[in-house]
Formats: C-alpha cells, sequence, structure tokens
C-alpha cells in the first residue's frame, strides 16, 4: 500500500485514511467480513451434509468407518500446530521481529504442506478402494447406493478445505519473504494479521470437518 | 473514530464560478488511466457503462419475448431459442444489471461522498470487484454466443444438472464470478461506512442511501456465498454425477431450492432497498424537508434486510417441501411486508406540507413509490398460501417482481441517475425531454405489466412458448405496452449521451439539496473535497448551506 | 498505538488446550452415547474454535464490532440450519404424501 | 373456449371459490391502499408544489408528538390485516392439501413432455383426465425425469410433481366441462406444450366412457401389480411359507414397521416405491439386506402398480394364498 503522496506521507498509510489505527481497524473488519462470507459459503455444504446425514444415518455412519482415524487424527494436529505458529508468527510482525515472522511462517508453510501431503494419501487410498463418486464407485455394506453421496459430500468439503489451504500456503510464502525483508512494522502488518486470520479460519473449518466426516459413531 | 481533519488537499483551486479546474474526470486521461484507477467515482462510471451494455442485451431480449408473445401459436422463434431468450433475460437483468445496478454504480459514486471521505476503504478491492464483474459477464457473453442456457435463472435441478446439454456450466461461473464482485462490493461498503464517517457524521446523520447501501450490503455478504456454493454443486453435480441434487442417487432437488432461494430472495431487497434510499433521497430533496420518521425508515431498511433472510421458503409454497414451513414461512413473509409499508406510509407523509418540486428525478420517485405499492401489496398475496397455490408460476408472479424491479428498482435507479447526473458529469440535461421521458416509462410500464396480473389470475403460466388462444389479447396489450417502455428508456439514453457534450454546466448544488455530495464541486475533485467536512447537523435539514457558489439553475 | 499484543505462554496455553479437545474428541466417539455422541462432538468443535477465534484471532481485546460481525454471519447460517430442519422434520406430518 | 369471465377463470370446485373469495380480500386491500397512496401523493403534489425558489418545508415531525402515534397506526394495522391474510390462506391451503377421506385414487406419471394418467380401474390416458363430477378425486403424482407441476387453473391449485417421491392433488369438480390442465414447473423444451384437459363428466357419462373405450385389455392396477409381483419373481421371497427371508407384506400398508436400526418407518406408497428401487436403505427388524434392487429394471408405472398391489394386500391369508399362486 505505498503512499499516493496526497495530503500526508507517512509510510505504510494509504492516502485515503487519516491514521494508522483507522486503516488498521478497517483492515480487519473488511478481513472477519470476508472470513463470514466464507463461514457461510461452507454453511450451505455443512447444510447438505446435515440433510442427508439425517435422511441415510446408517450408511452415513458405515461410510464414515471405512476414513482412517488415525490419518485425521495426524491432521487435527498438524493443522492445530500449524495455527500456533501462525499466530505467534502474527505477534512476531506485532512486536516488529521480523526475521522470527518469517522463520515461523516457513515453519507453518511446512505444517501445511504436510496435512496436504497426508490427504493426498487418504485420497489416494479412496480411490484404490472405489470410493470415489462416479462410475467405478463400489461400496460394501448395507444401502450402498446412498454412500455415494457421503464421499461425494467428504471430497467436497475436504477438496474445497485443501484448495483454501492451497491459497493459503501460496500467501504465507509471500508473506514469509515480505517478512524476512522487514515489510512489516507495528504501526502496519495488516496483511500479515488477515493472513493470520484467513489460516485460522482454514483451521476454523478443519475443527468441524473432522469430527463430522471421521467420527461418526465409532462405538 | 480518530480521524484528524486534513489540510487543505493539493487537487487544484475552484474556478470563480464554481467548477474546478480539475476535478476527477479531466485529472488524467488516457485508457490506462481508467482502466487501473483507483477513483471510487472513475470506477461507479467504468461499472455505469458495463451495467447498461447488459441492460441493453437483456432489454432486447425482452422485446424479443414479448415479440413471440404477441401470438399465441409460438410462430416466432423454436421453442428452445424461446426458452434460452427467457433464461439469458433473466440471468443477465438479475445478477448482472439489478443486483450491481445501484449499489455498484450509484453506491460507489456516492458513499465516499455522502459520508465526507476520500475513497472507499479499499480502492484496490473497489477496483478488482469491476474486473470480477466484467470477467463474470465475458463468461456469460461467451455463453450467449455458444448457445446460451435453457434452465430458467433459477437452474432448477434435476434439469440443470441431468437433462439440458446447454452452457450451464460457462454461464455458472460467470455468476460465480460475478458474485464474488457483489461481495466485494458489499464488504467495501460495509468497512467504509463503518470506518470513514466524516467527524460529526454520526450514524443517525447519514442520509438514508447511505442506510439503504448498507442493508444492501449486508444482503450481499451473507447471501451470495450460499448461491456460490449451490451453483458449485450444480456444476460438480453436472460433470462428476456426484448425486447432490440426483433422485436418482439419493439426493434431493429441493434441497437445491432451499439454497438457491436462501440467496435469491434476499438478493430481491439487494436490487430494491438502495432504490428505496434514493428515493428517501429524492423525496426529501424535492419536498425541502427533513424525510417523516428517519429512524423508521432507516430502521426499515435493516428490518428488511434481516428479515428477508427469513422468508425465503415463499418461492416453494408447491414445491413438495412440507406444508408446516409453508406455514411459517408465510408468516414471516406477511413481516417483512411491514417495514415496507413503514416506508411508503413516510415517504407520503413526507410530502405533507412539503414544498415539492416536480422536477424530473422527482417524478421518477412518485413513479417508483406507485409502483412499489402495487408490486408490494401483490406480493403480499404470493405470500398467502391459499392464493400463492393458484397463481405461483404463473404471470401474476411475472407481473409482480416486475413490479418490484422495474417499476422499483429501475424506476429508482433512473431516478437516482437523474438526480447526481450533474454532480457526476457537471452537466444538466434537457428537463422536458426528461420529463417527458418518465411519464412515458410510466404508462409504457404499467400496460406492459397490469395485463399480465390478469393473466397470471386467469392461470396463464410463466415460461410457455405458445399458449391458449384465448390469452392473447392481453398478451398484445402486453407487447404493445412493451414497445412504449423500450422507448421510454431509450430517451434518457439518447439525452444523458446528448449532456455530456452539449449539455449546460452544472451548478455545484443544482436541486438546493443538502447532503455533503452537493457541497463539492460538480464533478467532484480527486480527493472529494478541497477540505475535510465537518457535519454538524442532521441530513435534510434545510434550507441547504451555500457552501459552494451557485450560479446558473438548470436549463 | 498497535495492538494489543498477547504473551507468548497464552498461545501455548490455547495450542495444549486444543490437543487435549482433540484427545478428548476422538475417545469420546468410540464411547456409546447413543445420539448424545453427535452433540458432544459438535460442542467439543465449537469449543475448539471459540478458543482459536478469541486468541488466536485475537477477537479478545479486539473492537467490540468483530465479534457482532461474527455472530450476525453464525446467526444467518442457523437460520438456515433451522428452516431446513423446518421443512425435512416436518414433511409427512399431514399424511399426504408430498405435502 | 372461452373463460366464463374476462378476469376470473373457470371456477369447477368448491375449493376455487373458497380461493376466489380469499383473493377478494387481498384485492379490496391492493384497492384501497394503492388509491389511498395515489390520491394523497397527488393531493399533496398539487397542494403544496413549490411556489417560490427559496421556500422550504416543514418539519412536522419533530415539532408533533403525534408522529411516533402515527408510525405504530400505520404499521400495526397493516400487520393486523396481514396476519387475518395469512390465517385465512393458510385455512384455504390446507382445503387445497388435505383430500377427504374416500376420495378415488388416481395416478399421474409426469415426463418430458406429457401426463400418463391411470384410473382406480386401470384405464389409462395421457394428457386427458376424465373424472366424474362431484366426486372427491384425489392424484398420486411423480415425475420420471424433471420436475414438473400439475397445474388446473379452473381448480386453483398447483402441485409439483417430483421425480423422488410422490406428490398428492385433489380436487373435487362442481361442474362438467373441460378444463386446462397446465405443467406449472417449467421442465424443458416442450415445456408449453406439456399440455391437457380435465374433462369433467355426469357420473353416469363416465361410467359409459369408461366401458365404451375400454378395447384394450387393460386391467386394474391391482391386478396389473399382481401379474408384476409374480414376472418380477417378488413372490419367491415375499410369502407366508419362505423360511423368513423377507417380510410378509399382506396387510403391511399403513403399519408401523421397525427397521434394523431401531427405529420405525410409516408403511406408506414413498417407503414402498423406495424398498423396491433401494432395499438395503431401510430394512425391517429381523432380515438381512438381500433384496436386490429393481432401480433401472422396473419403470415408474409399474412401481405405482406394484404400490397398489402391496396396498390391497389385506392381512387375511387368503389373500395370501392367491397371491402366492
Amino acid at each position: 500500500m505505498a503512499s499516493e503522496g496526497h495530503g500526508h506521507d507517512l509510510p505504510g498509510l494509504a492516502h485515503h485514511f487519516d491514521s494508522y489505527a483507522q486503516q488498521r481497524d478497517s483492515a480487519t473488519l473488511g478481513m472477519w467480513t470476508f472470513l463470514v462470507t466464507e463461514i457461510l459459503f461452507f454453511g450451505g455444504l455443512f447444510a447438505a451434509y446435515g440433510v442427508y446425514r439425517s435422511l441415510y444415518p446408517e450408511v452415513f455412519r458405515a461410510s464414515s468407518h471405512t476414513l482412517s482415524i488415525q490419518l485425521g487424527t495426524f491432521n487435527t494436529v498438524v493443522l492445530i500446530a500449524s495455527s500456533l505458529t501462525m499466530a505467534l508468527a502474527v505477534r512476531g510482525g506485532q512486536t516488529g521481529k521480523g526475521k522470527l515472522a518469517a522463520a515461523l511462517l516457513v515453519l507453518t508453510l511446512i505444517l501445511g504442506s504436510v496435512f496436504l501431503v497426508v490427504k493426498g494419501f487418504e485420497y489416494h487410498e479412496k480411490f484404490v478402494e472405489h470410493h470415489v463418486p462416479g462410475a467405478s464407485f463400489h461400496f460394501e455394506g448395507p444401502d450402498a447406493p446412498h454412500a455415494q453421496l457421503f464421499f461425494s459430500l467428504y471430497f467436497l468439503m475436504t477438496g474445497l478445505h485443501a484448495l483454501h489451504m492451497i491459497i493459503g500456503i501460496v500467501l504465507v510464502g509471500y508473506v514469509a519473504i515480505r517478512a524476512a525483508s522487514g515489510a512489516y512494522t507495528p504501526e502496519n502488518y495488516n496483511f500479515l494479521e488477515g493472513t493470520g486470520l484467513y489460516w485460522h479460519f482454514v483451521d476454523l473449518i478443519w475443527i468441524f470437518l473432522f469430527p463430522l466426516l471421521y467420527l461418526i459413531g465409532r462405538h | 473514530m480518530t480521524t484528524t481533519p486534513s489540510a487543505a488537499r493539493t487537487a487544484g483551486a475552484a474556478m470563480p464560478d464554481g467548477s474546478p479546474r480539475t476535478h476527477y474526470l479531466n485529472a488524467t486521461y488516457g485508457l490506462k488511466s481508467w482502466l487501473l484507477t483507483r477513483d471510487h467515482k472513475r470506477i461507479a462510471l467504468l461499472y455505469l457503462v458495463s451495467i447498461s451494455v447488459f441492460f441493453a442485451l437483456g432489454g432486447l431480449m425482452a422485446v424479443l419475448i414479448r415479440m413471440e408473445l404477441a401470438t399465441p401459436e409460438g410462430d416466432l422463434f423454436q421453442p428452445d431459442i424461446y426458452n434460452r431468450l427467457f433464461t439469458m433475460h433473466g440471468v443477465l437483468m438479475i445478477f448482472f444489471f439489478l443486483i450491481p445496478g445501484i449499489p455498484a454504480v450509484l453506491g460507489n459514486f456516492l458513499i465516499p461522498l455522502m459520508i465526507g471521505a476520500r475513497d472507499l476503504a479499499f480502492p484496490r478491492i473497489n477496483l478488482l470487484s469491476w474486473y470480477l464483474y466484467s470477467i463474470g459477464g465475458l463468461f456469460t457473453l461467451w455463453a450467449l454466443l455458444h448457445g446460451g442456457v435453457d434452465t430458467g435463472w433459477t437452474f432448477y435441478t434435476p434439469l440443470s444438472t441431468n437433462y439440458v446439454n446447454t452452457s450451464v456450466i460457462t454461464v455458472g461461473v460467470g455468476i460465480f464470478i460475478a458474485g464474488f464482485s457483489s461481495i466485494l462490493t458489499g464488504l467495501n461498503f460495509v468497512v467504509t461506512i463503518h470506518r470513514m464517517r466524516a467527524p460529526g457524521l454520526t450514524w443517525f446523520r447519514l442520509p438514508l442511501f447511505v442506510w439503504g447501501a448498507y442493508a444492501t450490503s449486508l444482503i450481499q455478504i451473507l447471501g451470495t456465498p450460499v448461491i456460490a456454493i449451490a451453483i458449485l454443486l450444480v456444476a460438480a453435480e453436472r460433470t462428476l454425477h456426484i448425486g447432490i441434487f440426483d433422485p436418482k442417487l439419493g439426493g434431493d432437488p429441493i434441497l437445491f431450492q432451499h439454497l438457491f432461494w436462501f440467496y435469491s430472495h434476499p438478493a430481491v431487497y439487494i436490487m430494491i432497498l438502495p432504490s428505496m434510499g434514493v428515493v428517501s433521497e429524492l423525496v426529501a430533496t424535492f419536498s425541502r424537508k427533513p424525510i417523516f420518521g428517519y429512524k423508521f425508515v432507516a430502521f426499515a431498511s435493516i428490518g428488511i434486510a434481516v428479515l428477508g433472510f427469513f422468508v425465503w421458503g415463499h418461492h416453494m409454497f408447491v414445491s413438495g417441501q412440507s406444508i408446516y414451513a409453508g406455514v411459517i414461512f408465510s408468516v414471516l413473509s406477511m413481516l417483512v411486508a411491514v417495514p415496507s409499508a413503514i416506508k411508503v406510509f413516510n415517504w407520503t407523509a413526507t410530502l405533507y406540507k412539503g414544498s415539492i418540486s416536480w422536477d424530473t428525478p422527482m417524478l421518477y420517485a412518485l413513479g417508483f413509490i406507485g409502483l412499489f405499492t402495487i408490486g408490494g401489496l401483490t406480493g403480499v398475496m404470493l405470500a398467502t398460501l391459499g392464493i400463492d397455490a393458484h397463481v405461483h408460476d404463473t404471470y401474476f408472479i411475472i407481473a409482480h417482481f416486475h413490479y418490484i424491479m422495474v417499476g422499483g428498482a429501475i424506476m429508482g435507479y433512473l431516478g437516482g441517475l437523474h438526480f447526481w447526473w450533474p454532480k457526476i458529469t457537471g452537466r444538466m440535461y434537457p428537463l422536458f425531454w426528461s420529463k417527458l421521458s418518465a411519464i412515458v416509462i410510466f404508462i409504457g410500464f404499467n400496460v406492459t405489466f397490469f395485463p399480465q396480473f390478469i393473466l397470471g389470475y386467469l392461470g396463464m403460466p410463466r415460461r410457455y412458448h405458445s399458449y391458449p388462444p384465448e390469452f392473447q389479447v392481453l398478451n398484445v396489450m402486453s407487447s404493445a405496452g412493451a414497445t412504449v417502455l423500450g422507448l421510454g428508456y431509450l430517451m434518457p439514453l439518447v439525452y444523458f449521451i446528448w449532456s455530456i457534450r452539449y449539455g449546460p454546466k452544472a451548478p455545484s448544488n443544482p436541486w438546493g439539496a443538502t447532503g455533503l455530495e452537493w457541497q463539492t464541486t460538480s464533478p467532484p475533485p480527486v480527493e472529494n473535497f478541497l477540505t475535510q467536512p465537518i457535519v454538524t447537523a442532521p441530513p435534510y435539514t434545510y434550507p441547504a448551506p451555500k457552501r459552494a457558489p451557485e450560479v446558473t439553475r438548470g436549463v | 498505538m498497535p495492538a494489543h499484543v498477547q504473551p507468548v505462554r497464552v498461545y501455548f496455553g490455547v495450542f495444549a488446550a486444543l490437543m487435549a479437545f482433540t484427545a478428548l474428541t476422538v475417545f469420546a466417539s468410540f464411547v456409546n452415547l447413543g445420539h448424545a455422541n453427535t452433540f458432544v462432538a459438535l460442542g467439543i468443535a465449537a469449543a475448539k474454535a471459540t478458543l482459536v477465534i478469541l486468541y488466536f484471532m485475537h477477537v479478545k481485546g479486539n473492537t467490540k464490532l468483530v465479534p457482532v460481525v461474527i455472530l450476525s454471519g453464525l446467526f444467518f447460517l442457523l437460520l438456515l440450519f433451522l428452516f431446513l430442519a423446518a421443512d425435512y422434520g416436518t414433511r409427512g406430518w399431514l399424511g399426504v404424501p408430498g405435502r | 373456449m372461452i373463460p366464463s369471465s374476462p378476469v376470473l377463470p373457470d371456477q369447477a370446485s368448491d375449493v376455487a371459490r373458497s380461493v376466489d373469495h380469499l383473493m377478494l380480500y387481498a384485492l379490496s386491500g391492493l384497492v384501497f391502499f394503492s388509491a389511498l397512496i395515489a390520491i394523497l401523493v397527488l393531493v399533496f403534489m398539487v397542494k403544496y408544489r413549490r411556489k417560490s425558489d427559496d421556500e422550504v418545508g416543514i418539519d412536522i415531525y419533530e415539532t408533533n408528538r403525534k408522529s411516533h402515534v402515527l408510525e405504530l397506526v400505520w404499521s400495526v394495522i397493516p400487520l393486523g390485516l396481514l396476519l387475518i391474510l395469512f390465517a385465512w390462506g393458510t385455512k384455504v391451503f390446507f382445503e387445497q392439501n388435505r383430500p377427504p377421506a374416500g376420495a378415488a385414487q388416481y395416478w399421474v406419471t409426469g415426463r418430458q413432455w406429457m401426463w400418463k394418467i391411470q384410473h382406480p380401474d386401470g384405464r389409462r390416458e395421457i394428457d386427458e383426465l376424465h373424472v366424474p363430477v362431484g366426486k372427491a378425486v384425489q392424484l398420486r403424482m411423480i415425475s420420471e425425469d424433471v420436475i414438473h407441476d400439475f397445474y388446473v387453473p379452473a381448480f386453483r391449485i398447483h402441485v409439483d410433481v417430483l421425480p423422488s417421491r410422490y406428490t398428492t392433488y385433489w380436487f373435487k369438480a362442481n361442474r362438467t366441462g373441460s378444463f386446462h390442465l397446465f405443467c406449472g414447473q417449467y421442465c424443458g423444451t416442450e415445456h408449453s406444450k406439456m399440455v391437457g384437459h380435465v374433462i369433467v363428466m355426469e357420473p353416469r357419462a363416465y361410467e359409459a366412457w369408461l366401458a365404451g373405450e375400454k378395447t384394450s385389455p387393460s386391467s386394474s392396477a391391482v391386478a396389473s401389480g399382481d401379474e408384476l409381483f409374480v414376472a418380477k419373481s417378488c413372490n419367491t421371497c415375499h410369502r407366508p411359507d419362505s423360511s423368513a427371508r423377507a417380510p410378509i407384506l399382506n396387510g403391511v400398508f399403513g403399519t408401523q414397521a421397525s427397521l434394523n436400526d431401531d427405529t420405525k418407518v410409516l408403511v406408506n406408497e414413498d417407503y414402498i416405491r423406495e424398498s423396491i428401487l433401494n432395499p438395503a436403505a431401510k430394512v425391517v427388524a429381523g432380515y438381512q439386506p438381500v433384496m436386490p434392487t429393481f432401480k433401472g429394471q422396473i419403470s415408474e408405472e409399474e412401481l405405482i402398480q406394484l404400490v397398489n398391489y402391496i396396498k390391497s394386500l389385506k392381512a387375511a391369508p387368503a389373500a395370501t394364498a392367491e397371491a402366492g399362486k
């Protein structure tokens, strides 16, 4: 956000804002508003999930049991850890420690990639077992036709989540480079903070996806 | 808010007659200065041009539809062509004209001016939303050239997912991208209105147009993501046959209707709320007095926006939705009529003891009030279970929503355009022709759409390419009215373009209005205000302060 | 002028709590609680989400407007769920197929 | 065919009259309020038009305490009128949707772009529905492809015809004549050709029509269902003496069946249809999911026949013996 030279020429303050506080408050509010749209975006999928789970509870339970609870739990831990490193990175930006922030961002990026790789293994397993919806779909057990609905939702929800992760990783990489070059000051680390909010949001979605997809009636 | 009043800007001093030496239109030149601009005023003009193109295209399709319906046999087009025409008419008009219409053109131009800010909170995102809108539009036009879509703009499953073989996905992608644009515009407005108000501009000193735009933005933010996911699911179903909406695989097609109308009913309020805001401005300005019951009108906007999310199921009374859900949606739909009624009564009461001028924008505003009243009251009929069961998906509902969207939203849009045109361009348009256009549009509109109420009650279903001959008389009336309406819409196009070059120079406040936008020059400087305005009074306090010198009074 | 800075131990404390909740939710899914299983799982997820939002996302200590924004978003999402339940939950009550 | 009035469609059932009365109430509200607004606006426009260039309006809101009362009045009165409209409309809607007991059962199958109709005695017709006057008629409807909608303006009701489950339409015609039948939900290219007629006849004429036109060897839906039950080998498992591979179907219709997952389900048309297409979805307690699916091997019309047949099976063992022959 380079200054346009109108009015004030404070570094890192856009020409149409009067103060850093106004600029930061605007950025935070804007990011949160965006995240609300994301909540409703995923919300539509959660609604579809709720409807079909209530219509076909048995087959949802049976299908859920084909997912690997170990891998799911592992990924949950990885993602929460990446949220921790992200939060600490933002704190680094906040306190003007650009190098520390950059290092923590790289760690976040690595953890995010680990999550995606594990997810890739899980997808591969589904593919091998013919649990990918489509012509070659095959499911053993009661009410097999409706199992496809579970797996459709599984792939849509985790797929959209993974897409958000990929976008997040690109953002984190960009922010890491900027942070290393000292672009973020305690007055203006808004882009870093915004990226952090986005990353945590992706974590939040997973916090709900994990029990809904992996943990249906394991007893 | 910790705004510090800033010193005079470098945008250039005013000429003696009040028109600035440099303003946002002549500060820089060249295509690049427009396509890469971050000035909200220029972006508003970019939007004005693009939505006008889509309005013209959608209007052309309406003309072809009315030509086909002049005879009952369906002898002008093949049915598949006709189905594409009404689908593309709906898609273009709703997603590419009405929804971006007032927010993106008037809202973009006016919100920073009205709240005394130098720009929107996120100027780059603002430009990005115009690009997203344009890309979405290009996708849709591309689909149009490749045969368009014939599912109806509602994309009901499983017809759209498993049965038609037209460009559903391309148009879906277009709408999806345009939806992003809509979200970002709403987000920008919300943040701007919260964070960028001038010193002294408290919430209850905001012009009602800003309240309307704020309420609209809430819907854009909260509703659009849900239709985005619905479209995504349709695309996934169409390409991968995943079964979400396919009854053969256990999916429920009704679920699509829920997700679709969760957005698409509130979307109606995206179209009408800003228009209501415009009408509030017009009624106050041209009666030269404060709006009767300012707070009621302001809260009615928010009330409509919020309640708008409680009523979507009234589109599904006969769809196989549970009858009890229908009952709930019916009673909630009745409630949303109350804030609308409050607005209409308050506008009427504002006229009482006003000093009313019959300028063009006022004629449009009055046209809005009349047509919106009829549109709203027929909407109440449609919210009534027993009546809807009969007139659902007939021409009755076509007439109803055209009264709201064309009679309401477009009348308000044109009224606003006539009101702020001098501010936007610095030029006046011919008053005689503009008043004539308001009257022609009003008459043409009623002749077009009133017969459709009767047609609908007689039982003529919508989206029929051919129809039983006994419906012909009313259809011919409607088609004749459409001709008048079309001519009415061409008039502003001609004299607005004329005025840019030949219109007399507009003073900074030609209507003697209050509001910060009238206290800067016409057209405004790049930074909107030469000095940071400070607000000390509620809106619509007449007589208007004469800050900028006034010279000539219109044509 | 800069926003409120949280001490590092807060972040690690929250992380530990999130780990504990994750273990708890996996454990709970192996216990037969009948229909309550779903609600327990969602309750734990909501608790985790609240922690993340309040501490990692700095909503605690921020302006009051942000919680309003979040809660209104959740409110409208809840509307979607509630009305869907109103439809799917009452189908067939009348005893007339399709109503 | 010319409608009886230029603004009202034919009124061919008591429900239609109820709808028109309701509409009249709503319409009088519309006329009253739009006239009120229009007159007030026009009067004010003329009376208070600007007389001089520097004239300003008089703000009466802040000075007058009654302003808030006025706001309340014009919020509450419309609300009251709206709630009356809602209550009345809901009452009519239940009339439109709740068929009386003992209504004659017809079956409607919609497909792109025709209506296939089956009478209680098995007679079939396309795009035409002949019914006797004065008798309650109930239609069970299903679609073979997309969503359609059964709409007869003279009866003032639309009901969507879904591809996923049965929906119900009912009417009791109170006059004879031929009335438009429209598809009321856009269903693709030839949507506007998916039209037909409902022909209401005197009961005797209807009987004569039924008898006179029975040229093809059409049997009743129950009888056809019986044949199908054998042809599809349903009877090899669903019979009393089989060693409990499948539940006995006699007398199950309308009862609550206990399922494998400890829930109960009402045995109605939808459940039977689902159980044929998707046998493993809801298996009755005590049985294994061994039944093969009939999805893709059976048409909606055949499903209707089977449903009818199973509905007709009484608990008496005699009927079973006949069915299993």
